[in-house]
């Protein structure tokens, strides 16, 4: 583990809540379960056929997503890899929308053109949603770079996966970030492995905080099972970006359920079922929940309405996307240029 | 004789390939452990071990130039593009590096590469995964483009193009990977550069190669006959060096020619066929050239407006009838 | 009317359009403190400073996305690429990102950039440094693709580009920076889309841009002039969106069209041209079209070698007179 | 500087030839007097309109080209970028078919379709001479790969300028090359700038042996200017590469006397003239020659007959090339494909 990273390891477990309010912690339970429950449902509608594509499953990740975006602002920016559900609907993207989006439907976040890949939501600063691996990372340098331009006081989340830190726009994007100093964090999605491939058989460093060293970027490895630990450690490089503007790469070690698209086996040559289940016992939605029922912020039955509630909201975005209507054929040339 | 996936095909000409040259190796993302995202190369790492076949990390620009460095020295890489959509990454080490290398260098060095993986759409996959891409390949001198629309062409085209000491752009169909087809027995190759007529007609000659020859183009010669219109339908299989006679002799035929293919219009492959049948065979036109193309817009995910883009037997039958003035 | 040089015309521009609306910046290699590989960015940061003036790394894709990722949220970035061979490495950036946001993010985004930077051939660069790749952007939707010949346009269009909502590839050549002409007296802009007839005729239709059009095809119709044939010359100014009536319009008049490009063929702008020319004015044709373009060949480094490849006086003449059935 | 980079400081300046034959001192001073000639001549035809395109001198790289090749064997690859002249003449391709090249003619390396940025010559496995910045790295991680799948125990010297390990492909190769162990040495000539725009302006490590960290790759900072340091830096990661196949980056600090290429000013913004001035006062060539002399291996007429006789092998050499004829038209098409 990379020498900065040493600083962020978590404190004592006592109270694990010290400093967040009630709403707070409640608002990261009911968002995790959101996600976890969204994209069950959406394995269910691909398993129908309902849904098409490629559809890359948020499953696991969930502290991330909402620990990350717990640390930002409204007025801050994310972009992210094409397995983008997830850090969608915990940005606030009407889960009615992202479902009719993956069913291809005009009232989808982008009219059902880009699909499950590339949600879009500019009223929320959500930048996409990009299939071409590593791409987007040098669009977060841009968006960092405006925000700078402006002398905003804003930072923009960049999330990738392990396999990303491969490419060469990761080492072009970091380089200008840190030789300009950009208001950006770039968060790795540390899920272990791209596709089949380990980060061992793919990156010549396993501990990729060690990348940052490349450009003398602060660096930290974050448990990120644990949805505070993600909190802090991602505060602490977004206080430091906004008050600095200096950018940091977080490695943020974090485990998917699903196996790699819809397409792919949960476990397969690369990773065995017992790996899977194994890590499964770190649920992060449970930790969480055990946090807080340990900590009296809530009781089983809070969980057992939080748990309906979120039902009923996928289920009434699952109603909406059936029943909204394919985008009209005219929209073919639409959105082509713009006017 | 023998039937056999498209899959299979592309399977057993890489393998016959790798027992008979032990310089041919193939590399890229998932080829090894995972069997190929699509399976093609299934079983090669069993056989061969991985000195042969070789897992990437996500670094086309660097494996593909691994693929250019390793043949410059000698070696016969096969490099894979789980999707043609992520060569353009390596853009430039293909249009560069392996494209202009033996003639940069005098003839110092060639490059016995093959780049090859599947091209154009498949279904839902929006506008960056679904991109047909022969046009920006085939503009480029010094390299040759094969785009094969069954198993039998696909095994021995691919055998020719590994065989081959230039750089070949090679391109696949994730849809049609699953298509069976007969192939000869045994030990054969197919040339680059010669065409096929897969399909006597009379009445108006049809370019078109790859899937939508197979799922769009042929049938909609099927239902142009039940019309009474007989279509000639020509593959040419290899997009550059493109069998520019059998296409010429086929309109001096029919007077008539539609370029079908799953490309953007502009600037594409269908107008280099336009431009040359038209300079060659002027005088046997009897219409003007049409082309059924992708619309010229970015692929959208929704179903509807996907299947909307895409060359469509009615498209086919349309353009057809306008050649043939029955419209 | 003021004249001024190719390169002053462009430095006008970006400056006026600095002025004009402070989200417009400068990024790219040495366009800064050294004022621009070809003095084009000349004075630029001395009068708008490091903040709207960049000098890069050589990253071209990392900055190119810079300049999306920075429209994508509201700025006007003009990316500079030192000359637009070395824009291959950045292709994907362009052609994905670039090209597809607007469309893909269903409107939700728009990329307001300008890449720009010399194109072609110069003079004894060889295979790598010579490269006319209009074709390989205009064949991409969601592009625009803009080539200016003489300083007015230069001025003009590079204005519009700035202002355009899309991306678009601007596309100059070093050899012609020195170019001088006159320019109109204070603001004013050129639309994307509308083309010149810069020379009328009444024998022969000849479509060509860039450099080409002034080295090549003007001197040609010159000589051609001397032998009785007026030839028609017509600078479509962009590439895409082509101005289709214009060139139809003299086509139907002189029944003749002979395209000169610097690119190579195969599926070549020209080819486009040729292509949409016959199908939707076959009637008024006489001849098929003829074109000129670059050999299909990586461009050599010897003198004579790089002069035979290139469009010629000579080629063009021996293209008119065929079209015209003279020779 | 790095870590590992320590070790590899020179030791006491005394006796800096112990272990070196006379031959072969003697051999690399007339190997970096050809290079410094070869390029003034070609500075001065370049003036004379005889020379086109882009031409990018040597000068003051000597030590860099004469140390490395000093560390390979004949059968071992080198690669570099369009700054090639002073690679391929020490390597040994023939001074007159360079030239030639350079005038564009047809006994010129490459039958002059290459040109100055375009040397190859299979023969002495010289892959040029490449044009596109950073590019030909991914090749050289592809020659070593050759090199390994063959076993055989050579390795693969691949330059590259200092503004070349900002963009994509070096990360990747890198990468790559670490992982999988290839028998490659990363040589940055690092003469400070790239074009007009200094290391400190587009590297975000000033210390450029710092990228070899994000690949746990072994790395060293060297001395440009004296050809024992180069040598030795050389060989010692020549000779890993050799037994254990391990790849290095060198960070070779150098100085380019001339323009970034004859079409730039030797000095202007980004450098003065009293910089360059200074520089000259360590020249390689001269720095060479004084040890020759004080530890008495050449004597002061040794020198000045060496200075004749390279002088008359550049004479030849433009003669020959001024000679030759230019490469017919057929040449046109040949060459484009392989039969
Ligand atoms: C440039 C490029 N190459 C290959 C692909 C195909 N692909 C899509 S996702 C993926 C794996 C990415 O893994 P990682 O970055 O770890 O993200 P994760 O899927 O684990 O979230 C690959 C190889 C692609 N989309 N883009
Ligand atoms: C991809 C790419 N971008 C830009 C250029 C233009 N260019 C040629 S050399 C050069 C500077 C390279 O500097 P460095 O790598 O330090 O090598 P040096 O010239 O100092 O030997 C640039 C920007 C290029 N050839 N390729
Ligand atoms: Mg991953
Ligand atoms: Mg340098």
């Amino acid at each position: 583990m990379s020498q900065s990273a040493a600083l962020m390891k978590p404190e004592s477990k006592q109270s694990r809540t010290l400093g967040l309010s009630k709403d707070t912690l409640l608002g990261w339970y009911n968002g995790m379960l959101m996600v976890r429950r969204f994209e069950e449902k959406a394995a269910q509608l691909y398993g129908m056929g309902k849904i098409g594509g490629f559809c890359h499953l948020y499953n696991g990740q969930e502290a991330v997503s909402t620990g990350a975006i717990a640390a930002i602002k409204a007025d801050d920016y994310i972009i992210t890899a094409y397995r983008d559900h997830g850090l969608a609907i915990e940005r606030g993207l009407d889960p009615r929308a992202c479902m009719a989006e993956l069913l291809g439907k005009h009232t989808g976040v982008t009219k059902g053109k880009g699909g499950s890949m590339h949600f879009f939501d500019k009223s929320k600063n959500f930048l996409g949603g990009h299939a071409i691996v590593g791409a987007h990372i040098p669009l977060a340098a841009g968006i960092a770079f405006a925000i700078k331009y402006r002398d905003q006081k804003n930072v923009c989340l960049c999330f990738m996966g392990d396999g990303a830190t491969n490419i060469g726009s990761f080492h072009e994007a970091l380089n200008l970030s840190a030789l300009w100093q950009l208001p950006v964090v770039y968060i790795i999605e540390n899920n272990r492995y791209s596709m089949g491939t380990s980060v061992q058989r793919s990156s010549a460093v396993e501990d990729l905080s060690k990348k940052a060293l490349a450009y003398d970027m602060k660096s930290a490895v974050v448990d990120g099972m644990d949805v505070f630990e993600v909190y802090r450690s991602v505060k602490e490089a977004v206080d430091r970006a906004r008050t600095t503007s200096e950018p940091t790469l977080l490695d943020i070690q974090t485990y998917r359920y699903r196996g790699h698209s819809m397409s792919d086996p949960i476990a397969g040559h690369y990773r065995t079922k017992e790996e899977v289940d194994e890590e499964k016992r770190h649920d992060p939605v449970m930790m969480l929940a055990e946090v807080l029922k340990s900590e009296k912020v809530a009781t089983e039955e809070y969980f057992e309405v939080a748990e309906k509630r979120v039902k009923k909201v996928i289920e009434e975005a699952v109603t909406f996307a059936e029943q909204s209507p394919e985008p009209p054929l005219d929209e073919l040339y639409k959105d082509v240029y713009a006017e | 004789m023998p039937t056999v996936s498209f899959r299979e095909a592309l399977n057993q000409a890489m393998d016959e390939e790798m027992a008979r040259d032990d310089r041919v190796f193939l590399m890229g993302e998932e080829v090894a452990q995972y069997n190929g995202a699509y399976k093609v190369s299934q079983g090669l790492l069993q056989k061969w071990g991985p000195k042969r076949i070789w897992d990437t990390p996500i670094a086309e620009a660097g494996f593909a130039g691994i693929g250019v460095g390793a043949a410059m020295v000698g070696l016969r890489p096969i490099i894979e593009f789980m999707t043609w959509n992520f060569s353009l990454v390596a853009y430039d080490q293909i249009a560069n590096n392996a494209a202009k290398m033996h003639s940069m260098s005098g003839g110092n060095f060639s490059v016995p590469v093959v780049f090859r993986g599947p091209g154009g759409a498949a279904h839902n996959l929006a506008a960056t995964h679904s991109q047909a891409l022969e046009a920006i390949y085939a503009h480029i001198p010094g390299l040759k483009v094969v785009m094969p629309s069954n198993p039998r062409d696909a095994k021995g085209l691919l055998k020719t193009a590994i065989r081959d000491d230039n750089p070949v752009i090679f391109i696949e169909s994730e849809v049609m990977y699953g298509d069976r087809g007969e192939i000869p027995e045994g030990e054969y190759t197919i040339p680059l550069g010669v065409g096929e007529v897969v399909r006597q007609g009379s009445d108006v000659t049809i370019v078109s190669w790859s899937k939508v020859l197979q799922q769009v183009t042929l049938k909609a010669a099927d239902r142009l006959a039940e019309e009474g219109i007989n279509a000639e339908v020509i593959d040419p299989r290899t997009i550059k060096p493109m069998d520019w006679e059998m296409i010429f002799e086929s309109v001096r035929k029919t007077n008539r020619l539609v370029v079908v293919e799953e490309g953007w219009p502009f600037a594409g492959v269908g107008a280099q066929i336009s431009h040359e049948v038209t300079k060659n065979v002027f005088d046997y036109l009897d219409a003007p050239v049409e082309r059924v193309t992708q619309e010229d817009v970015p692929l959208p995910y929704a179903h509807n407006l996907e299947v909307a883009s895409l060359p469509s037997v009615e498209k086919v039958i349309r353009a057809v009838k306008t050649v043939t003035y029955r419209s």
